[in-house]
């Protein structure tokens, strides 16, 4: 990951030690700075919306394990091991933030997009597969784009 | 053997057989009229010719058949073609007016080889029956195009080559629009056809030969 | 035209009794190495890595078994072949698994590797021999079976039947 | 073991450190430039209801209009153009449009018509156009743009002649559009609504939310470490925190926790309330501006709180992030600044964008 920062106008900032700038009763005024990074962000961040074929409630726990299950399907055991979190789960409306780093965001996306049934277990004995598609709503390397979706954007 | 021929005697031989040998031009003056006064059926050119001609036949040769030479036309090469500009419109020909006859005449000949062009007719013949037609004098608009500049315009087009329609527009201004990576459209009584320039890069004389596939792309 | 390259894995199969050895085939190998693909590396390993994937050699007696495969994706079989646990063969399972020996360009490599580890174990184990009788029956035995010619070049029984 | 899959297509982020009072700082370009904005939003901490000043300022945002299928043609009309488009700033947006499939279509108050469109539609313009950022081996995209102030587009001219020929007979684009005006004249009203009166088009207003945060924790910051080298935030996790808290994620979580492990940045102070106020809708730069200015009096008085912050979102659909510099779409469209102020008028100011946009100015 190349984080290169380029500086363009730092100044000796941290010349002046923190002691002597708390001393100073107004604090100086910034001098100008410019840095420019490139893919700072080491995680991805996905909003997600979940559209099951009949009414289905689930926990955090429960779609992370999904999630999970259906990495392991598309990538194994070794492939799908990459860690990722779920932010944010809205049990009502379905929809769900989730990070993760860059390196496994082709994976996570991939395996969200083929995951098609969600298996519960109802009862002790039956297993029942119950279908269920994963729309992707939005994909951002900052988490402060997920909340400003001009998509979303509904005028009547 | 010539040689030998030729030689003098030898001055003892002269005495042995009693005679004289000739100088070399009283040889030849003798011999001359020796061959004229046995060979009277020969002129003396002839008889000259024979004593000149010393190629020997020494088998049968057959007689060469005379090849009849068929005289072409010679046209103009390329070249002679380019320096004469036998196929530039001169500018002051240049006239939108001059080609509308040429217009009115290619519509007709459309209309007879679609059999009258009715506006039940189905497209798809017509579609094949202007694939294979002359597009001289018709009204092409340049429908879309990789490059910008040329959508849009409109004109008569006055001449088909390989890889370009020249056409007269209404300003009167003659314009070469290369046909690859555009489409033109062609306007006849209500019917507008598209041509895929980049499909028909051949002489109008070539296409009426081809034989279009309907397969590949048709992207520009 | 560029040669498609593959990458041949030699492998041992290491099962605690001997005699399940014999059950071993083509099929049976092939069916774990894909059943531990596609657990380590799920469908999408499994699709990328299953073209010119196939079992070359395999000698039921000593348990050695070749692979091969292409070589752009050779690492995901290499990496999957931990997770073999045991081989099914009509309902029986043998727990075994396989020790990677040697990852070898050409089938040649791998024979010439295999000859040199099989010296290497011979002289290795020759002398934990108890008595001179088993170490004479050895060397009887493994003379038995070598091509007369270069006799010091092959010493194990394996090697004159490779391809 | 998949080195395909584990790249990811760049992202850029710009940072700046400047001081409001700076002769040389140029805070206002950016805002001023930035034309197309989606949504503002303020979190203000140890603040628990909006200050009454600020409170008119957010209510005096512009409204804007929503006007359907019109031609864009009409933008061309000489009526409008000497009226509205060339007398004050006129900012419209093609709406529900999406920048990767859709004709997108944009007239900046710079007077540039700017016109997103795809292959086929470029080819049937006829207008000259560069081809996009976002593009296979062959341009799938291309953006026409249009400087509606130059002489050769004077009603009448020749290339005026021809880019309404394109727009009216060859390809009569037509789309949904959000309109807005700023430094509206009268005459310039009575065009503009004599337009609006041939379509159907109907007038929103900025659609303002506020609600007070209860006892979360603050990363603290300090106004000369913009790199958060010394006791102070690096600028990706600051951003991250305060999508965090407009997205209302909890940050109280462990390391060893199954669903999540985010956790507010180091170091961080524990913040009573903080309050999050949103406005959304078609927004006006000038309008930003203004809260801006009033944003910088917000330290006037004495507060707990050292910096609150002003995050602005573009349209993730507009075919240009700040001036006319490109932006497009890959995964997520993101074009947004955020702006840290500081009590002795420092700011902190972050532009973010996407892998098909030009670098932000």
């Amino acid at each position: 990951m190349d984080r290169g920062a380029k500086v363009f106008g730092a100044l000796g900032q941290r010349l002046y030690s923190n002691r002597m700038r708390r001393a100073a009763k107004k604090e100086e005024p910034a001098t100008y700075e410019r840095l420019v990074y490139k893919n700072t962000s080491v995680y991805h961040y996905m909003s997600i919306s979940l559209e099951f074929e009949n009414e289905e409630t689930l926990s955090p726990a429960q779609l992370k394990q999904f999630i999970v299950n259906g990495l392991k399907d598309i990538y194994g055991e070794v492939g799908g091991a990459f860690p990722f979190d779920l932010l944010k789960f809205d049990e009502l409306k379905l929809t769900a933030i989730l990070r993760v780093y860059n390196s496994g965001l082709v994976k996570l996306w991939s395996a969200l997009t083929l995951l098609s049934s969600f298996d519960q277990e109802r009862c002790a004995v039956r297993v029942n597969q119950e279908r269920c598609a994963v729309r992707v709503n939005q994909v951002s390397p900052f988490l402060l784009a997920l909340s400003g979706n001009s998509r979303e954007l509904e005028l009547h | 053997m010539e040689a030998l021929v030729n030689a003098r005697l030898p001055a003892d031989h002269e005495h042995i057989l009693h005679i004289v040998a000739l100088k070399k031009k009283q040889a030849e003056k003798f011999t001359t009229a020796f061959l004229k006064k046995n060979l009277t059926s020969m002129t003396e050119e002839k008889i000259n010719d024979i004593v000149q001609h010393k190629a020997v036949l020494l088998h049968y040769a057959r007689k060469k058949k005379e090849r009849k030479k068929i005289k072409r036309t010679k046209g103009l090469n390329a070249k002679q073609r380019r320096e004469l500009k036998v196929f530039q419109l001169k500018p002051e020909n240049q006239k939108y007016e001059l080609f509308l006859p040429l217009h009115e005449l290619w519509k007709q000949y459309i209309r007879d080889l679609c059999n009258g062009l009715k506006p039940d007719s189905n497209p798809q013949n017509i579609q094949q029956k202007l694939l294979k037609a002359d597009f001289h004098g018709a009204v092409l608009t340049v429908a879309k195009s990789k490059c910008p500049s040329y959508v849009g315009t409109t004109g008569i087009l006055v001449q088909e080559m390989k890889h370009v329609f020249k056409i007269i527009t209404m300003e009167d201004k003659l314009k070469v629009i290369p046909k690859r990576n555009s489409v033109f459209a062609v306007e006849i009584d209500g019917f507008v056809s598209h041509i895929f320039g980049s499909k028909f890069e051949l002489r109008s004389s070539e296409r009426s030969a081809k034989k279009f596939k309907v397969k590949g792309t048709i992207d520009l | 035209m560029v040669r498609l390259k593959s990458r041949y894995l030699l492998c041992e199969v290491c099962v605690s009794d001997r005699s399940h050895l014999l059950l071993l085939d083509d099929g049976t190998v092939q069916n774990a190495a894909k059943h531990a693909l596609i657990q380590a590396h799920g469908d999408y390993g499994f699709a990328h890595s299953i073209f010119g994937f196939s079992v070359k050699y395999l000698n039921a007696h000593t348990g050695i078994v070749l692979l091969r495969c292409r070589k752009s994706h050779y690492r995901l079989i290499w990496s999957a072949l931990p997770f073999i646990t045991g081989l099914k063969k009509r309902g029986q399972k043998v727990p075994c698994f396989f020790n990677c020996l040697h990852v070898g360009g050409t089938i040649r490599t791998c024979q010439k590797f295999l000859v040199r580890y099989n010296t290497q174990q011979l002289h290795r184990m020759l002398p934990l021999c108890h008595s001179e009788e088993e170490r004479s029956a050895i060397r009887k035995s493994v003379l038995s079976c070598t091509v007369q010619k270069d006799a010091d070049a092959d010493s194990e029984e394996d090697i004159g039947e490779e391809d | 073991m998949y080195r395909e899959l584990e790249k990811c297509p760049r992202s850029l982020l710009v940072c700046e450190k400047s001081n409001f009072e700076n002769e040389k700082s140029s805070h206002d370009t950016h805002v001023s430039k930035h034309y197309f904005n989606h949504k503002v939003s303020l979190v203000i901490p140890e603040c628990r209801s909006l200050p009454p000043k600020l409170a008119s300022v957010i209510n005096n945002f512009k409204k804007y209009f929503l006007i359907k299928d019109l031609p864009v043609y009409e933008f061309l009309d000489k009526d409008f153009l000497e009226n509205v488009v060339w007398n004050g700033a006129l900012y419209a947006l093609s709406y529900k449009t999406s920048i990767d499939q859709d004709n997108t279509i944009a007239l900046l108050p710079s007077s540039h018509l700017i016109l997103s469109v795809d292959k086929d539609t470029y080819e049937q313009l006829g207008l000259e156009g560069k081809p996009s950022q976002y593009n296979h081996k062959q341009p799938m995209r291309y953006v026409v743009t249009i400087d509606l102030t130059e002489k050769s587009m004077a009603p009448g001219g020749k290339r005026y002649q021809r880019v309404l020929s394109s727009l009216k007979e060859r390809v009569p684009l037509k789309s949904h559009f959000l309109l807005a005006r700023h430094n509206s004249g009268v005459e310039g009203d009575r065009v503009l609504q004599s337009l609006l009166a041939r379509y159907q088009w109907k007038d929103h207003t900025p659609v303002v939310r506020s609600h007070t945060l209860k006892d979360l924790s603050c990363p603290s910051l300090r106004s000369t470490d913009l790199r958060g080298e010394q006791h102070s935030c690096d600028p990706s996790s600051f951003l991250e925190w305060l999508g965090a808290v407009s997205a209302g994620v909890s940050c109280d979580n462990t390391a060893t926790s199954f669903t999540s492990t985010y956790v507010c940045p180091e170091p961080n102070t524990p913040v009573s309330q903080a309050l999050h106020c949103t406005l959304s809708g078609l927004l006006l730069p000038e309008d930003i501006y203004s809260l801006l200015q009033e944003l910088r009096r917000y330290f006037d008085e004495p507060k707990f709180t050292s910096w609150l912050s002003l995050t602005v979102h573009g349209f993730m659909d507009s075919p240009v992030s700040w001036g006319d510099r490109e932006h497009g779409f890959h995964k997520g469209g993101e074009n947004f600044y955020n702006f840290v102020l500081f009590r002795n008028q420092d700011y902190w100011l972050h532009m973010g964008t996407g892998s098909n946009d030009r670098c932000p100015p």
